[in-house]
C-alpha cells in the first residue's frame, strides 16, 4: 500500500469542502432559436422534413444526423403542440436523492405529424393510471411570460 | 500485426465510501498491484499511460492534470480518455497493435463518495434546451459576471424549496424500463431476479461491497422510485480504482506470462436526441457486433463461455444480453428463469456480483466488468470460478443518459 | 525573465507578429495589420508581467480533420500531406515543484514525434511551427521546448525577424492563438489546420513563400505539463 | 485505382461564425437556455495531505522523504512520483524559503480589477530538496517593486486559535532578514 509512516490520528482533517461554480448559458443554436422565437408567439411547434430520410424530425435541426445531409431552411413546417405518450413513469426522488412532496409523471411525448418526440411532465395526479397512448397538447405559459426556452411549456394535459 | 495480451491487472476493495483515502491513493494501490502482478517497473518499462476519467465525477475542471503521478507516467506519455474505462482498453489496444507502444497502462476509478450532489451532476449530461428544463425548476443565474455564491457562504445543499421539486435524473431509466417490459413481455419480477442473482454472487467476491441474500419478494416491496423502477432495481454507488497492464504478444512471452487476449473490441454512440433514440440499446448491439467480428466469433450463444454485462438497472442486464446477441429479443427472461444465467448456468452472467452486486463504480464499471472476465480466465475467482472458460465478453454502458457503449472479448490464449 | 534576462520588448513582438499574421485568416478574431510593441507594452496590466495584449482571448470555435490510410487516399487526392510523427506526454501534477523556465514535456513529446516522423536535427529539417500561443511567452517558451532553438535563444530569433512568414523560421504564420483566437480544446485542430493548408499550398495570403516541406504543431495543456506534438510533411 | 471521389476542399461558407454581442442577448435577439448546476464535493483528502493540514494547525511545515530518490518532498504524498515507490519518513521543515517565481495579479478571482494587486508566487521552502520544491501562496508587507526572485521568506500564521487546517492558515510570506 501507500507510505510508511501512515496518519493515525482520526481527529485530523479528513475532507475539504468545495463546489465548482459553473454557471452556463447555451445558445439555442440556428434551429433552436427558430423553433423558440416561433414558441413564444405561437402555440405550437415547428419542424424539419429530411427527405432522404422520409422523415420529420422534431425538434428541428440543421442537419439530419441520420444521412448528415444540410435541411434547407425552406423545407421547416408548422406542427400543432400536440402527441400521444410514448412512455412514461412516476418519479418520486428528487436530483438529492430524497422523496418529492409529490410524485411527477414523466413522459416521451411523440410530437403529432413528427417523427420526433419531446420529455414533458403531465399534469395528472392519479398514480396507479397508465398514460400509454394517451393524448395530450401542451399547455403554454401567457405569451408575455414567455422567454423562448422549453420552460415556457408548463407541462401536458390529457385531452383523450 | 501483434496480438494484445492482458499481462497485469490490480484493484482496490470497493466501498461505499472511503474517507480515509484520496482519488490519488486509490488510484496508486490499484496502479501498483497491477504492475506488481506483472512484475514490472512503470518508470522503465511502461511506453503510454491511460487513464479514463470524468471531470464533473472528480471535481476538477482539467483532470488530466492530476492522472501522472499517481499512475507513474510523470514526464511519459500519458492521456486521459473522457469516459468508461472500457475505451481505454480500446485506446491500448490500438496503440499496441499499430506498433507504436509495447507496454500500456489503463486506469480508471470512482471516488463518487467524494460527490455531494451526483444527481446534479447526471442532470447536467441531459441536452440543456431540450431535455434538462423538463427535471423541474432552475433559478436563472445572476449574469453580472460576479459567481452568486462565495465561498464563506456555499450554496445549501437542499436549496430552495423548488430545488427539491427537480427530478431525479433516473426517471429516464424509469422510461426506458417501461418500454422494455412492455415489447418483451418481461415482468418486474424477472427483474427483480436479477438484483437477486447478481447480491448473491457478490458474496463469492471478497472485493463487492453490496452483496446481500434478498428475495424476490424484497425487490418487489422496494419503493417505486420511477415506476416501474423500484429502489432495489438500481446499482448504488462505490469507490474503487482498478488497473491494467497490456502488452504485445512478444513481451508477453519474454515475461513468460500465460497470454489472456484482448481479442476482440467494438464501440458505439447513438444520437444524443431522446427524440429519435430507439431505446433499444442499438449501442450495445452494434459494438457487440464489430468485437465479434475482431475476434472471429460467429455464433456467440455458442461460442462465449462467460459475460459481465452492464447491470446499472436490473433491466438493463436483460435488455443488454439480447442486444449483444447472447438472447433473442424478449428471450433473456426465459434464460433467467431456467437459470441460465446463474453461476452453474450454462451462460453465467456477472459472476462478480455485477454493479447490483459490486457497486456501481462509474467509469471503472467497464474495468470492473474486464477485470471478473481476466480473473475467471486465469481460474483465479475462487468459490465463483467457473470450470472450462476460454471465452469472456464484458460489456459496458455510458449510463445515463448516453446511448454510449462499448464491448470488450478476451480469450484464454 | 530572470533566467535568460528576457526584455519584455522581445516578448511583445511575438503578440505583434501573429496579431499581424492573423490579418490573411478567415476565422481571425484580433487580426491587427497595424499593431505595435507599443501597444501591447501599454495594454492594461492583468497579473504582472502578464497584459492584455500578451494574452489570447477564449474563443468559440471548431476545427476538423479527416485522416485516411495510405491504402485508399489516392482516391480523394493526387497531393496528400502525411502525419509523419505524433507524440505526447505529461509531466508531474506538483508544478511548484520543478524548474519552470525549460518545458521538458514539451522536448519529450517533441522526440517522440521527431523520432517516428524521422527527424534528425529539427532545427535544419522543419520548414516552419505552429507552437501553441495562448500568451505571448509561452510561443518562445515552446519553440525552445520544440528544440528548434537553444534555451534563451527564441527571444533573439523573434527580434532578429528569424520567425516572421518570410523569415528562415515562420512560427505561427496563421496568426496563431494570439491572432486567430483560442478555442480551448480545438487549438490543436486550429494548428494542424494550418499545417495542412501550409503544406498543400492552399493557404492564401497566409502562404510561406518558397513550398514548405515540413512543419510541427504543438499544443499545450492541464497545469503547465502535458504537450502534445504533430509532424506533417507535404506527399 | 479509381479516382472518383475527389474534391476540391474549400473553407466553410461562414468561417468566421456569427458574431454575438451581450447586447445581443439582453435585448434578446437570440434565445438561450440557461442552467447553473448544483455540484459539490466533500473530497477525502487522503493520510499524506491530512497530516500536512494537521501540521498546518499546529503551525508546522511537515515534509516526507523518499529514500531511495533522495527527496524531500512538500507538500507531501504518500507515493514518490519519481521512483513510484511509498515515501517514508515525515519531517518537521522551516517555515522560511525563497521566491521561485512570482507575479503580481491586478485581477481578483472573479477577473474584476484591483487596485491593489495581490502578489502571489511560488515559494521553495527551506530544507526540502531537490530546489525547487515547495507550494504556492500569497506575499505580503513588501511592495509590487520590491518582490524578487530569489528574495529570502518566511511564514506569517494566523493565530493558533484561528488555524482550521488548511494551507490558509498561513497568511502569506514576508521578507525575511535572517538565517
Amino acid at each position: 500500500m501507500t507510505f510508511i509512516e501512515k496518519q493515525t490520528d482520526p481527529t485530523a482533517p479528513t475532507h475539504w469542502r468545495g463546489n465548482m461554480q459553473a454557471d452556463y448559458f447555451y445558445s439555442n443554436g440556428v434551429a433552436g432559436d427558430k423553433l423558440f422565437k416561433y414558441i413564444k408567439n405561437n402555440d405550437g411547434f415547428l419542424a424539419t422534413p429530411c427527405k432522404k430520410c422520409n422523415k420529420v424530425l422534431f425538434p428541428p435541426r440543421m442537419y439530419c444526423e441520420n444521412c448528415f445531409e444540410e435541411i434547407p431552411e425552406d423545407q421547416w413546417i408548422q406542427v400543432p403542440a400536440t402527441g400521444t405518450v410514448r412512455l412514461f413513469t412516476i418519479a418520486t426522488i428528487n436530483a438529492h436523492g430524497e422523496k418529492m412532496k409529490e410524485p411527477k409523471i414523466m413522459a416521451l411525448i411523440n410530437i403529432d405529424e413528427t417523427d420526433g418526440a419531446l420529455l414533458g411532465v403531465i399534469n395528472a395526479k392519479e398514480w396507479e393510471k397508465d398514460y400509454t397512448d394517451l393524448k395530450v397538447k401542451a399547455i403554454f405559459k401567457s405569451k408575455e411570460e414567455r422567454e423562448g426556452t422549453l420552460k415556457d411549456i408548463l407541462y401536458w394535459n390529457i385531452i383523450s | 500485426m501483434t496480438r494484445v495480451c492482458v499481462i497485469g491487472i490490480g484493484h482496490t476493495d470497493f466501498n461505499c465510501m472511503t474517507p480515509d483515502v484520496n482519488w490519488k491513493d486509490i488510484m496508486y494501490e490499484a496502479c501498483q498491484k497491477a504492475y506488481a502482478d506483472a512484475s514490472i517497473d512503470p518508470r522503465k518499462d511502461i511506453t503510454s499511460f491511460i487513464t479514463c476519467a470524468e471531470d464533473y465525477w472528480e471535481g476538477f475542471s482539467i483532470f488530466d492534470e492530476f492522472v501522472p503521478d499517481q499512475i507513474g507516467a510523470v514526464l511519459r506519455p500519458c492521456c486521459t480518455v473522457c469516459g468508461d474505462g472500457i475505451y481505454g482498453l480500446g485506446t491500448a489496444y490500438m496503440q499496441i497493435q499499430s506498433g507504436l507502444m509495447d507496454v500500456v497502462s489503463i486506469e480508471a476509478h470512482s471516488k463518487v463518495s467524494d460527490l455531494l450532489t451526483y444527481g446534479d451532476v447526471m442532470l447536467h449530461a441531459f441536452d440543456p434546451i431540450y431535455d434538462r428544463p423538463v427535471s423541474g425548476p432552475v433559478e436563472r443565474p445572476n449574469y453580472s459576471g460576479l459567481p452568486s455564491y462565495p465561498p464563506e457562504n456555499p450554496k445549501p445543499l437542499a436549496g430552495k424549496t423548488d430545488e427539491t421539486e427537480r427530478v431525479h435524473p433516473y426517471f429516464l431509466a424509469g422510461l426506458e424500463m417501461q418500454h422494455y417490459l412492455r415489447n418483451t413481455n418481461t415482468t418486474e419480477e424477472d427483474c427483480a431476479m436479477i438484483a437477486v442473482k447478481n447480491k448473491k454472487n457478490a458474496f463469492l467476491n471478497p472485493y463487492a461491497d453490496y452483496e446481500a441474500n434478498i428475495t424476490v419478494d424484497h425487490v418487489m416491496k422496494s419503493e417505486y422510485c420511477f415506476k416501474p423502477l423500484k429502489k432495489l432495481d438500481i446499482s448504488p454507488n462505490v469507490d474503487g480504482a482498478i488497473c491494467f497492464v497490456l502488452a504485445n504478444e512478444k513481451i508477453t512471452r519474454e515475461l513468460g506470462i500465460e497470454p489472456i487476449y484482448l481479442s476482440g473490441f467494438g464501440w458505439c454512440s447513438e444520437t444524443p436526441w431522446l427524440s429519435t433514440r430507439g431505446m433499444e440499446a442499438e449501442y450495445a448491439k452494434k459494438s457487440a457486433a464489430m468485437a465479434y467480428k475482431m475476434a472471429g466469433i460467429v455464433n456467440p450463444r455458442k461460442e462465449i463461455n462467460i459475460a459481465e454485462i452492464d447491470d446499472r438497472f436490473t433491466y438493463k442486464e436483460l435488455q443488454h444480453l439480447e442486444a449483444i446477441g447472447l438472447a433473442r429479443k424478449g428471450e433473456a427472461k426465459e434464460l433467467l428463469r431456467e437459470g441460465a444465467l446463474e453461476i452453474k448456468g450454462s451462460i453465467p452472467i456477472n459472476s462478480s456480483g455485477g454493479s447490483l452486486g459490486v457497486g456501481n463504480s462509474l467509469e471503472a464499471t467497464g474495468l470492473q466488468k474486464s477485470l471478473e472476465i481476466v480473473t475467471q480466465l486465469r481460474g483465479h475467482a475462487g468459490k465463483r470460478q467457473i470450470p472450462d472458460v476460454k471465452v469472456g465478453l464484458a460489456q459496458s454502458w455510458r449510463e445515463i443518459p448516453s446511448g454510449s457503449g462499448a464491448v470488450a472479448i478476451f480469450t484464454r490464449g | 525573465m530572470t533566467v535568460y534576462d528576457v526584455k519584455k520588448e522581445d516578448i511583445a513582438r511575438v503578440s505583434v507578429k501573429n496579431k499581424r499574421n492573423a490579418v490573411g485568416h478567415p476565422c481571425a478574431q484580433l487580426a491587427d495589420p497595424n499593431i505595435t510593441v507599443e501597444d501591447v507594452l501599454n495594454s492594461e496590466i492583468m497579473a504582472w508581467p502578464v497584459q492584455r495584449l500578451d494574452i489570447s482571448p477564449p474563443s468559440d470555435g471548431a476545427a476538423a480533420l479527416i485522416y485516411c490510410s495510405e491504402d485508399i487516399v489516392r482516391q480523394y487526392t493526387d497531393d496528400p500531406v502525411w502525419v509523419d510523427g505524433v507524440g505526447w506526454n505529461i509531466d508531474s501534477t506538483m508544478w511548484t515543484n520543478r524548474d519552470l523556465y525549460f518545458p521538458r514535456y514539451v522536448s519529450e513529446a517533441a522526440k517522440m514525434a521527431y523520432k517516428m516522423a524521422g527527424i534528425h536535427n529539427p532545427r535544419k529539417e522543419i520548414d516552419f511551427a505552429e507552437p501553441y500561443d495562448p500568451f505571448d511567452y509561452k510561443e518562445l517558451h515552446h519553440m525552445e521546448g520544440l528544440l528548434l532553438c537553444d534555451k534563451g535563444q527564441a527571444p533573439i530569433l523573434t527580434r532578429e525577424g528569424v520567425t516572421q512568414r518570410d523569415g528562415d523560421l515562420p512560427i505561427c504564420p496563421s496568426g496563431g492563438l494570439l491572432g486567430v483566437g483560442n478555442p480551448i480544446a480545438a487549438t490543436m485542430g486550429q494548428k494542424a489546420c494550418e499545417l495542412y493548408w501550409q503544406l498543400s499550398g492552399k493557404a492564401g495570403k497566409r502562404q510561406i513563400p518558397g513550398d514548405p516541406m515540413v512543419g510541427v504543431g504543438q499544443a499545450w495543456g492541464d497545469i503547465m505539463q502535458m504537450a502534445t506534438v504533430i509532424c506533417m510533411r507535404r506527399g | 485505382m479509381e479516382k472518383s471521389n475527389k474534391k476540391e476542399i474549400t473553407y466553410p461558407k461562414n468561417p468566421a461564425g456569427t458574431h454575438l454581442r451581450s447586447s445581443d442577448i439582453r435585448n434578446k435577439v437570440i434565445t438561450h437556455s440557461w442552467w447553473e448546476p448544483e455540484i459539490q464535493y466533500a473530497w477525502s483528502i487522503g493520510p499524506a495531505m491530512s497530516k500536512f493540514l494537521h501540521g498546518l494547525k499546529e503551525g508546522k511545515i511537515l515534509g516526507i522523504h523518499c529514500h531511495k530518490c533522495k527527496r524531500l518532498i512538500t507538500p507531501p504524498r504518500s507515493f514518490c512520483e519519481y521512483c513510484y515507490g511509498p515515501t517514508d519518513t515525515w519531517v518537521e521543515l522551516k517555515d522560511t524559503g525563497t521566491i521561485n517565481t512570482y507575479s503580481i495579479s491586478y485581477l481578483d478571482p472573479n477577473a474584476n480589477r484591483i487596485e491593489d494587486p495581490i502578489l502571489i508566487g511560488v515559494i521553495s521552502i527551506d530544507g526540502a530538496y531537490p530546489k525547487p520544491m515547495g507550494f504556492m501562496h500569497y506575499f505580503g508587507e513588501m511592495s509590487k517593486d520590491e518582490i524578487k526572485i530569489g528574495m529570502r521568506v518566511k511564514a506569517v500564521w494566523k493565530p493558533e486559535n484561528e488555524r482550521e487546517g488548511a494551507i490558509t492558515d498561513i497568511k502569506y510570506f514576508k521578507p525575511y532578514g535572517g538565517d
